[in-house]
């Protein structure tokens, strides 16, 4: 059996096969709009993680595939295959080369995880107070001594209970680094918008903190990833990152949104196609 | 008349009788203690008690525990072993029975019935996913439903792995039963009641919204259903089982091997459930004082998750994150339990339809151990959002990244079994690179849960549900079907039927694949887990029904499976002692095997799976002069 | 007759049967037993170490005030009583009969104290009191949580020592137990010196460690 | 035979004394000098001797018994 021609074979057809296996991991997982810088970073290990795993994927699949192919027994043949009881080097090989990638992808993860996590103050950061509870968020300003305002236009919610979740809209100005001072008064909550790519637990008996810095103006929805009880899936807000003016008009002069600039009006939600009429 | 002797001559019948007696004395029992003690009745208490009661009256009524209270009062029992008298052969399957055969056909078949149980209720709540919108539950029995069909898919993956290592490892090794059979059968009798219990966890008591994690406050906090309490219950009891189960396999494995069969000489399948046992009556403990935590903070209000005590004199108060730690220093490596016996089978059978040796035996079986050791470093990978301090998540990220070294070496182990095999595709090696592949997804998706920047967005959502669907199924369920297939002529004597097997793997693989990348996906787009209803602006509508498509084909195939094994054995189609030209001695005897296994004892000659050297054999039978 | 319980010569009739029965002899099934014990032994060190674990997350290097003596007098009550047990093992060893019936009736007596000194004193379940000092309640957060989770889950495992000891009293009244074979002597006795091992970590954990709080 | 008893039940009961002892060790170190570690090598300790002289641990890896 001419195991180098066949690996040969193999080898090179990993090659396309990988590229198109990223191709449609790339069109069928694509990541929600970008809404904050930190996306942007998160994004780009993102992406290395689906090449790493195109690229394991065809590995296997086709050294798999391959060999199920070439190896099958034929008609009338009733031996046994060869007696090959393992090869050594190649263990120490696929155990040395994925602990080198593991402890690659092992360092970028801890670089960016103290990035995202940094507590030093910003120049011009925001401490926003978030507070959970079962099944409305509130949001307040502790620095501007303000809560966040009441969404005085129904919000496209379909699915949402008007009756069950609080309207209050988190209002943040774009730019601005954020960082969130969350406690939860009853029971776990978390917080998450795909759009910012981070997620924090609220615990009851604790205060957690979540750090991002919005880019793009626009819509976004809030809801809560941790099960809370009955309501949780409409433990819902709506995000919404305006620019500094329309930031200064809402919050820290609380003007209704009526009263406000008219570019402070209805902003579309980045990547929600729908929600822009 | 005879048929009614019959019947409540039958274990199972007399443990339900058991379980509702216990129940109603505890009940009682409580009531009337707290009557007396003028104390306002307590629904609670009561439940708690009753529970407890009912699991102890299902285990004296089925009769598992007569052996040992005769021993307490100094009578000695012989082991009752073989057809019962004067009743019909199959009632043994139904009673309590010290074979491990017979015990471990009975933990299989309740798996299935468990599976179908969670399976039904996977298709209730996918039905309701199907469309956004509230369809036909409400929000509380959606989370009910869903919390229990977790929960119930692992108590039968638990019994599912109880039957495999249970049936096949005394006979691989040589022994005629397990270290200690009547152990063995109560760590089956208990399960029956602890399901029981958390399948009544959702009608009594407004079911429960926990999820099958249960994490306080929701599981402690004031209103919240009383079904919580009967799921944490039939969690902790089910503890029992697992903890007996391993203890006697390792017991089994240390000192019952066949003559000449060292450690690595054992079939592959072994070293798995070595490791796997060594996770299970280790770890169950954690997550059983985790339990007992809850109950009693429930009950007693013993604030171990409480934060919000203060008497003003600065004594600390209760942690919620603790809980999630306990939880998971079980509940992670409890993974493991679950997909370490299916890999086993995995590597167990590739060289049998190769017809070349497992490649790379040592590191095969050395990966098991890793995977088991390296588990129990990783719990927090779970709380990577969860507000625990963050010294924590840098070496729980690094350690969990390393699960995917020994994780590899298996992959690369079964391709090299392949590689120069002469492969024939029967159903169980369908099964088997189904698992493969299905495991593949499972196990690439992982990495990216483990470097936690990603795993911020990832964290609860969908990509979570789609991942570990993966390593379930292709860990766990399609080797478990892999190895019905492979052992059922063995089992039974019979052939299953080829056709129908391959039908249901060819509806079952695609299906799966299509709802796990499914999952994934919307999971990526924003779909969070544990939702009733969700956003139909994520644009994740389309995929949502197709989840619940494949959830269907998933089903009826597995309905297929039934059928054909039910079927199957009433059939003409006598099985050939060895259809598989497999090397393993239980293939090398007609089947099915006899009360103790082998008419005589074996001995190991040779390697396990030198397929491909003309005349090696593994297992000799011991020359008769010597005995 | 069955063919488990024949002599393993005679076996042959029923080999036919049933298939090969091996009959495992006193020693092999007194191997088996040991080992198993130790791994359920092994097996609860992990709910010890849960409940240790919890005590230092929630008590840090604080703990309640509790009374010193009562404290010192229950470890000392148990861990004589463990003297006893093995007293009792050495005697059934080596043939002494009723110095093993009598230790074990001490070991009995004394395990009894020893609940009584926890559940009766330290929780005061019965009204009865000791010293002056104030009663931790299970409800004082998580002192009380983890005082009464500890010594609860602790006091348990006593409770079923104590019923393994009347057990074997009860057998070796009997007869049940000669020097060669007396395992589930031993058995009893590796048992109630594990529950001893386990209060020689409770006691300074819950009693010691740590500076108290008023 | 009568030697080997005797023997046996001194050494458990000079075992006994050392864990008493240990135990009183304990306490005193807890009033005075309050070393955590010192209690905790001292518990271990303790059981270590009750592991070995009480529980017989190395009849495990004996291979004949009694």
């Amino acid at each position: 059996m001419n195991y180098k021609r066949h690996l040969v074979i193999a080898s090179a057809l990993v090659v396309p096969v990988t590229v198109i296996a990223y191709f449609l991991i790339a069109i069928s997982y694509k990541l929600p709009f970008q809404g904050s810088a930190e996306a942007v970073k998160i994004d780009v290990m993102m992406q290395a993680h689906f090449v790493l795993i195109a690229f394991l994927f065809s590995l296997v699949a086709v050294l798999m595939l391959y060999g199920l192919v070439v190896f099958r027994r034929r008609e009338g043949d009733d031996g046994d295959g060869d007696h090959i009881h393992g090869n050594t080097t190649l263990e120490i090989l696929w155990t040395v080369v994925p602990l080198i990638l593991v402890i690659g992808f092992g360092i970028w993860g801890v670089n960016l995880l103290n990035e995202l996590t940094d507590a030093e103050a910003k120049p011009n950061q925001l401490l926003v107070h978030v507070q959970g509870q079962r099944w409305s968020w509130n949001f307040s300003y502790p620095e501007l001594g303000v809560n966040a305002p009441a969404n005085e236009r129904a919000m496209v919610r379909e699915v949402d209970d008007p009756n069950d979740s609080n309207n209050i809209d988190l209002i943040l100005p774009v730019n601005r680094p954020i960082v969130l001072e969350m406690v939860s008064i009853d029971v776990l909550h978390s917080f998450w918008v795909p759009e910012f790519r981070v997620k924090q637990d609220l615990v009851p008996g604790q205060t957690t903190y979540l750090r991002f810095t919005p880019t793009a103006v626009g819509n976004y929805k809030l809801g809560c990833a941790e099960i809370c009880g009955g309501r949780h899936a409409y433990m819902m807000a709506t995000v919404r990152v305006v620019s500094e003016a329309c930031f200064d008009q809402l919050v820290v002069q609380q003007l209704p949104l009526a009263e406000a600039d008219a570019s402070c009006q209805y902003e579309a939600m980045p990547n929600y196609p729908d929600s822009a009429k | 008349m005879r048929q009614l002797r019959i019947l409540f001559s039958l274990g199972i019948v007399w443990a339900l009788i058991g379980q509702a007696a216990g129940a109603a004395a505890g009940l009682f029992l409580v009531r009337a203690i707290r009557a007396a003690a003028n104390l306002p009745p307590s629904a609670e208490a009561e439940l708690v008690i009753a529970a407890m009661f009912s699991v102890f009256g299902s285990l004296l009524f089925s009769g598992v525990l007569t052996d040992w209270l005769k021993w307490c009062v100094g009578i000695e029992t012989p082991l009752r072993h073989g057809d019962p008298d004067g009743l019909p052969a199959w009632t043994r399957y139904f009673s309590v029975d010290y074979n491990h055969k017979v015990i471990g056909i009975q933990y299989g078949v309740t798996s299935i019935i468990v599976l179908l149980v969670g399976g039904i209720l996977a298709i209730i709540f996918r039905l309701e996913l199907s469309w956004p919108g509230e369809q036909f539950l409400t929000p509380e029995s959606y989370n009910t439903i869903f919390s229990a069909h977790g929960i119930i898919m692992i108590a039968s993956i638990l019994l599912g792995v109880g039957a495999m290592v249970n049936y096949l490892v005394p006979m691989m090794i040589g022994a005629s039963d397990m270290a200690f059979p009547r152990l063995n059968a109560f760590s089956y009798w208990i399960a029956i009641p602890s399901a029981i219990l958390i399948m009544a966890g959702m009608v009594i008591g407004d079911g429960w919204e926990t999820g099958w994690v249960g994490y306080p406050p929701l599981s402690t906090i004031d209103g919240s259903p009383l079904g919580t309490q009967l799921f944490i219950l039939g969690f902790y009891f089910n503890g029992f089982s697992s903890i007996a189960g391993a203890i006697n396999l390792l017991v089994t494995v240390m000192i019952m091997r066949a003559k000449g069969m060292s450690l690595w000489r054992m079939p592959i399948f072994v070293w798995a459930a070595i490791a796997t046992s060594l996770i299970q009556f280790t770890a169950t403990q954690t997550v059983g004082a985790a339990q007992l935590m809850v109950t009693t903070q429930r009950v007693l209000k013993l604030g171990f998750f409480d934060p919000t005590f203060s008497n003003g004199l600065g004594w600390p108060a209760g942690d919620p994150i603790l809980y999630q730690h306990l939880f998971w220093f079980y509940s992670h490596p409890v993974v493991y339990v679950f997909v370490l016996p299916g890999l086993g089978i995995i590597s167990e059978l590739l060289p049998v339809y190769s017809r070349k040796p497992l490649f790379g035996y040592k590191w095969v079986a050395l990966s098991s151990l890793g995977i088991a050791l390296v588990g129990f470093l990783v719990w927090a990978h779970h709380m990577f959002t969860s507000g625990m301090a963050d010294v924590l998540r840098i070496p729980f990220m690094l350690a969990t990244l390393l699960v995917a070294i020994p994780t590899g070496v298996k992959f690369f182990s079964w391709v090299g079994t392949i590689w120069g095999g002469k492969v024939t595709f029967e159903t169980p090696m369908l099964f088997v690179l189904g698992a493969i592949s299905v495991f593949l997804i499972g196990g690439l998706t992982g990495p990216i849960l483990g470097t936690i920047p990603t795993d911020l967005h990832l964290h609860d959502s969908y990509w979570v549900v789609g991942h570990f669907h993966a390593t379930m199924f292709g860990g766990f369920v399609f080797p478990f079907f892999a190895a019905i297939y492979y052992w059922y002529p063995k089992i039974t004597g019979h052939m299953y039927n080829e056709r129908l097997g391959k039908i249901h793997f060819w509806l079952m693989t695609p299906g799966f694949w299509l709802m796990s990348l499914g999952q994934m996906q919307v999971g990526i787009w924003g779909m969070r887990r544990r939702i009733y209803d969700y956003d139909p602006a994520l644009g994740i509508e389309f995929t949502h029904a197709l989840i619940t498509l494949s959830a269907l084909i998933i089903g009826w195939s597995v309905l297929i499976m039934i059928y054909n094994l039910i079927t199957s054995s009433r059939t003409e189609r006598v099985a050939a002692i060895n259809p598989w030209g497999s090397r393993s001695p239980e293939w090398q005897v007609p089947s099915p095997l006899p009360e103790f296994n082998y008419y005589r004892p074996f001995e190991v000659v040779g390697e396990p799976y030198d397929y491909g050297v003309p005349g090696s054999v593994y297992v000799r039978d011991v020359p008769a002069a010597g005995d | 007759m069955s063919a488990a319980a024949t002599h393993h010569d005679q076996a042959h009739d029923h080999a036919d049967e049933h298939g090969h029965a091996h009959v495992p002899t006193y020693l092999e099934t007194l191997r088996a037993n040991r080992l198993g014990l130790w791994l359920f032994c092994i097996s609860e060190v992990f709910l010890f170490v849960a409940l240790i674990v919890v005590r230092f997350a929630l008590w840090g290097n604080t703990r309640p005030e509790l009374d010193q003596a009562l404290g010192l007098a229950t470890t000392s009550v148990l861990l004589i009583s463990s003297y006893f047990m093995v007293r009792a093992e050495v005697a059934i060893a080596h043939g002494d009969r009723d110095k093993f019936l009598n230790s074990l009736l001490v070991t009995f007596v004394l395990g009894v104290l020893f609940l009584v000194g926890v559940v009766g004193f330290e929780w005061g379940l019965f009204g009865i009191t000791f010293g002056d000092h104030e009663l931790l309640k299970p409800t004082d957060g998580a002192f009380g949580a983890v005082f009464f989770g500890m010594t609860g889950i602790h006091a348990l495992h006593v409770v079923s020592g104590l019923f393994l000891i009347l057990m074997v009293y009860i057998n070796g009244r009997r007869g049940g137990y000669s020097t060669e074979r007396h395992w589930g002597v031993e058995a009893c006795a590796i048992y109630w010196h594990y529950v001893d091992v386990v209060w020689v970590f409770f006691y300074p954990i819950l009693y010691l460690i740590g500076t108290p709080v008023h | 035979m009568e030697e080997k008893k005797s023997q046996a039940y001194q050494l458990i009961f000079t075992i006994f004394l050392v864990l008493a002892f240990l135990t009183l060790v304990e306490y005193l170190v807890s009033q005075y000098l309050d070393s955590m570690i010192l209690l905790l090598l001292i518990a271990f300790l303790k059981a270590g001797l009750i592991v070995n002289y009480f529980m017989h641990v190395y009849r495990l890896w004996r291979e004949e018994s009694h």
